[in-house]
């Protein structure tokens, strides 16, 4: 490994982030940042490291706790000209504030018969590390259920740079979904670290990408959980149970074709995923599939997601309900041995 | 000596917005319109001092009850009217409706979720400022709309930046059918102004030389750059909240009585009379604006309604791009 | 049929829905209820009429506009130890006090480890009546991902008294969604129309009703939908394909067996629901079934729900995207030609 | 004469809350907690005044940074402590976590959500009324809450109605890394009180007396129906929002400055000097007070986790009922 590489491996992902931002930011002055703690302090990971000081604090806004304020403005600088990416720190606290979100960020481009560009990111961390629940969740399943967002959640650092860089030059409102246990590690850290190029770049919103290649099963997730995929395919790859792992990278656009098919050919469908079990990604995927492969085109499909329950606090319960490696690794040696 | 060639363009105006509205209740009851309409006889005064305060930079986001604004910032009355009858004519191709009519030459918008309008008036202001515009950004609410919590933060927001916005809260003293004495703390919104250090105004808004006056003085005060306005204009509600409002929480002999005191365009026809402009002369520019009004309705509903077929597109700019989906 | 009989039948559903609440507030006195204009002027449906004259001001209470105030009182006031009704008046605006909903009274019983329970109805109105992307959505789909929420939508005068109690009975968060077309009904437009009782009686929560029995296709709704499903399924009959549909009643719990069992014999399942098509119903009572009875228990599986478009205004374009009779017929013809 | 007897009662209450949060700070280091922890240390005073004001009827209603609150209120501090430490034996058997300790019996719960706390106790403060009890409920939010839309809609509804609520407002000066003088329009938030008419009372929350005894009128005046109070109590923070904040937004040397002025042990502890109590006596309380919260904690740390079997547990009272499940 190059020197050069490998201090772009030592990076964190947040700074991954931060330089994407930081390089449509030069790019397109129109881009306007606005949340809680990203200017002086950089972001509460650092995904706005640096920012502040570059872009100064009217283009790097700092904001007080006022989430339903500063989404609006989200809507009121998109549909002035401008190019707001509008931090959620946590998707949690959607709560407060997904009026803007969904009834108007959401609709607007549909609702003005498409003379409102409405070109604006929600970026926001979800995932477990331990917060219990009302900072643990994902939610990617809420905002896919409300038509007009694209919703992100990247695996790897560089995804993340790509698919930011993607969405700030999107037209459309995008949730950009990071994972807080992704955003504390570095480059290396990750099974699944293709290199990441110091210039801007982007990666196509909707493109699943198979990141690793198998003939038995077909597993299909996204974010924190790819990496907790591919230890659990090691694992029974050893067992001689041969897993294709699917990073779906968003799920609006879901790249259905990707994973449809992989699992013709595989002939078994897991859909794993560490938001919650019902009205989620697992069943629209599974349908979607089906609906494109035909109900005979799959002898096994199964899904594996945080069952119905808030996140309890305590790491014994919150192991118990968070789709780890071993909860996989079952699921996938139960499918290999079935028909 | 008053000037009467402006006072009649004011009297025109409002005449214009009510006969627009009153096209719109012709237009509901001939059933072009199948969902929910909401109009604003008996504020005309108000959107007539808009009209007058507003410059073309400037913004304003309105409510689910729009249509003066709308007109008051330039919107074309005819693609409005068409929006409103949900025609393929219509500023938004019919898929916007009566409380969604979005106009980004004029930045002109508005939204059916009260209190929802701030925020977004708040991101013009903010891109005004950055970009050095001396623009203003209005953003419009009811009285009810000044009990959310959106009002709240987007005053600590605006006030904090010293951004150019003006909050206008139109007080017909009911949201729905909730009194205003009921449910505020404060006997006026415009008090409450100096909880976020602005510009705190109230104006009696049935009397729109004052509206007017009081309406350039926010926008001067926010364009000159000390911060934020709001400024409240008292009026009344003519009709129900929305057309079939059964109005079990007023009595007709309330509403008939609000009509006789408040009526903005009668109590300025006594006005301009007593500034010697003759009845008829007041009478003729209402029965125009009402033949106007109604050949623009006879021409709207000869337009086309939307092809089902195009039901589905906008939801994107950027086609959903899946990849492989040709496979 | 009797007078009486006659008279029940002519009352209009807002009237069935407050004899409901009348009679819970009557037995149980820490029944409160707060919502906009849901007191003087009886609810903007009259779903609470004459209620604040009964039972008083400060238990029928008409709120100002702070939805984020109210619904959080429902939170006090249920760990206060009263039962609240929280009406949102319509579900579109659930956008701007989701938070309280989900984050406190969703989580709190089990967050409490089971030692604060939260008693709260959140009562509010769903459906298309050609009010636009921001005033016609169902959204049951987005409360039921969340989990610690019932969710109910009922789609008869005698189901909604019957469930609007078993609700306020409820230790849990219940939220009851109303259809606005169903509000502007009175018993007899029903096709499907039970007797209402005078007396208060209960429908337990989660159990699906069978309202037309059938035996070529199962189609599960709810809502308005169980109307429209029952005229496509007269209107195929003639053609002899026997529908045999089932009313949900609620999306949590969801009677999967009841589904799954009818589906079983029929051999095709076809779920349809107002509510936006992808994560949310349609996928998962399908995913359950084939959890239930397998891939191959199925000859057909097939859904139909709105589209993922936000609802536009003009009615030539809300007819294209709400499923209708003509929508479900074709449907249900293409399914029973098929194996 | 000062009321030494008094006086060193607040300062070992004080004393012991911050020992309370020192052994939240041992368990962290330790491992016991896995998820984040927001201490208050520098804000005992508040704590220590709430205590003396509330009464047992009185329901408090925290933030994320509740402990001190959950000790006044009564909370068992070893259950809160187990509770903080995930603990079976917790409050909420390890479920809740720090965030969300809720105590029926005594009235307390808390949320994590910024501003959430206030229209909860809201709630509270209605039922109180409606029942004819005279008990209060306070709310709590920094600084930082009472930009959220949340504050305003409960202080609009509270005062409308005259509510038996306390909206007690910790104002460090930050939320996490926001500065309140950047994004406040007012320069304080006690001021904003006559937006809703309500009693706005503004103390230095670092001196225990001044604290307790405006909390005692805050507390009076809501429980004697004159309706809801703000009561800003101004203090520092002394370590980082959470533990392992990088603090990247302010200096050590600022941090340091702010611990050696305005610590409000050290300051009650001169003013306890001054009358005349010895400083061993005064370190013996804090000693004896560390030396219980540690042997608490290693209690504490022998309780068991929680048994995954039980994870999917509590989620609703009723089972879910499903027809023909056992088919
Ligand atoms: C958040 C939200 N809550 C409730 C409604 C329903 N609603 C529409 S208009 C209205 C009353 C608005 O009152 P006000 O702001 O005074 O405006 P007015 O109708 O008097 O012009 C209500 C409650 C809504 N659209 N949005
Ligand atoms: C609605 C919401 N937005 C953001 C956050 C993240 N957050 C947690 S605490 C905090 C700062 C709170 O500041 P303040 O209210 O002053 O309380 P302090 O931490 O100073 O005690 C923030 C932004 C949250 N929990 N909820
Ligand atoms: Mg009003
Ligand atoms: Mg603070």
């Amino acid at each position: 490994m190059s020197d050069r590489r490998n201090d772009r491996m030592a990076m964190g992902l947040p700074a991954v982030i931060a330089e994407s931002i930081a390089l449509e930011m030069e790019r397109d002055d129109t881009i306007v940042c606005i949340g809680e703690d990203i200017g002086k302090a950089g972001g509460v990971f650092g995904a706005t490291a640096g920012l502040q000081e570059r872009f100064g604090a009217d283009r790097v806004l700092d904001a007080p706790i006022s989430e339903m304020a500063f989404t609006g403005m989200g809507v009121g600088l998109a549909q002035a000209g401008m190019r707001p990416l509008i931090e959620i720190m946590f998707v949690d606290f959607i709560g407060v504030c997904l009026e803007q979100v969904y009834n108007a960020a959401a609709k607007i481009h549909y609702m003005s018969g498409g003379r409102q560009r409405m070109p604006i990111v929600f970026k926001t961390a979800g995932g477990n590390i331990g917060s219990a629940a009302q900072h643990s969740q994902c939610l990617w399943g809420l905002f896919a259920h409300l038509p007009g967002l694209k919703v992100v959640a990247p695996c790897n650092p560089h995804d993340h740079k790509g698919l930011m860089a993607a969405a700030l030059r999107s037209d459309d409102p995008i949730v950009f979904i990071e994972h807080k246990a992704l955003l504390l590690q570095k480059g290396r850290d990750f099974r699944h670290h293709p290199d990441i190029p110091d210039r801007a770049y982007t990666i196509p919103l909707g493109e699943a990408a198979v990141v690793r290649q198998g003939s038995d099963v077909t597993l299909a997730t996204l974010s924190a959980t790819v990496e907790t995929a591919l230890e659990a395919a090691e694992i029974v790859a050893d067992e001689g149970i041969s897993v294709e792992v699917i990073d779906l990278r968003s799920v609006v656009p879901l790249d259905t074709p990707t994973v449809a098919r992989s699992a013709a050919r595989t002939g078994r469908l897991l859909v794993v995923d560490e938001d919650y079990l019902s009205y989620g990604l697992t069943a629209e995927l599974s349908m979607r599939v089906i609906e494109q492969i035909g109900l005979d085109g799959l002898r096994q499909i199964d899904r594996l997601a945080l069952p119905d329950v808030p996140i309890p606090a305590a790491l014994s319960l919150e192991q118990a309900v968070v789709p780890g490696t071993d909860a996989i690794t079952a699921k996938l040696r139960a499918m290999a041995q079935g028909n | 000596m008053p000037d009467t060639a402006k006072m009649l363009d004011r009297y025109r105006r409002m005449g214009a917005m009510r006969a627009f509205d009153e096209a719109c209740l012709d237009a509901l009851r001939r059933k072009a319109i199948h969902g929910e309409l909401h109009v604003g006889l008996g504020q005309e005064a108000i959107g007539a001092a808009m009209f007058e305060a507003l410059q073309p930079g400037d913004a304003v986001v309105s409510t689910h009850r729009n249509h003066f604004h709308a007109l008051a910032k330039g919107v074309d009355p005819r693609a409005l009217l068409a929006e409103i009858c949900e025609r393929e004519t219509g500023l938004c191709g019919g898929r916007g409706g009566h409380m969604h009519p979005f106009d980004p030459e004029n930045h002109f918008s508005a939204t059916g979720i009260v209190g929802a309008s701030l925020p977004v008036a708040l991101g013009y202001a903010h891109a005004f400022a950055l970009r050095g515009e001396d623009h203003v950004a209005v953003g419009v609410t009811g009285d009810g709309g000044s009990h959310s919590g959106a009002f709240h933060e987007t005053m600590v927001m605006a006030s904090a930046r010293d951004l150019p916005l003006v909050v206008l809260v139109e007080n017909n003293a009911l949201a729905i059918s909730v009194d205003f004495a009921a449910v505020s703390p404060t006997s006026t919104v415009a008090e409450r102004a100096s909880a976020y250090d602005a510009l705190g105004l109230h104006v009696d808004g049935t009397d729109v030389d004052a509206v007017t006056a009081q309406f350039c003085h926010a926008m001067d005060h926010a364009r000159s750059g000390q911060g934020p306005v709001i400024i409240e204009a008292t009026c009344c509600r003519f009709r129900g909240h929305f057309e079939g409002d059964p109005e079990h929480y007023r009595s007709r002999d309330e509403r008939n009585r609000l009509r006789a005191e408040f009526d903005p365009i009668a109590l300025y026809a006594d006005r301009l009379t007593e500034a010697g402009v003759a009845r008829e002369d007041l009478d003729a520019i209402i029965k125009s604006e009402k033949a106007a009004a109604k050949a623009m309705l006879a021409e709207v509903l000869a337009d086309p309604l939307p092809d089902p077929a195009d039901a589905l597109a906008h939801v994107f700019v950027d086609d959903v791009f899946v990849a492989g989906a040709a496979a």
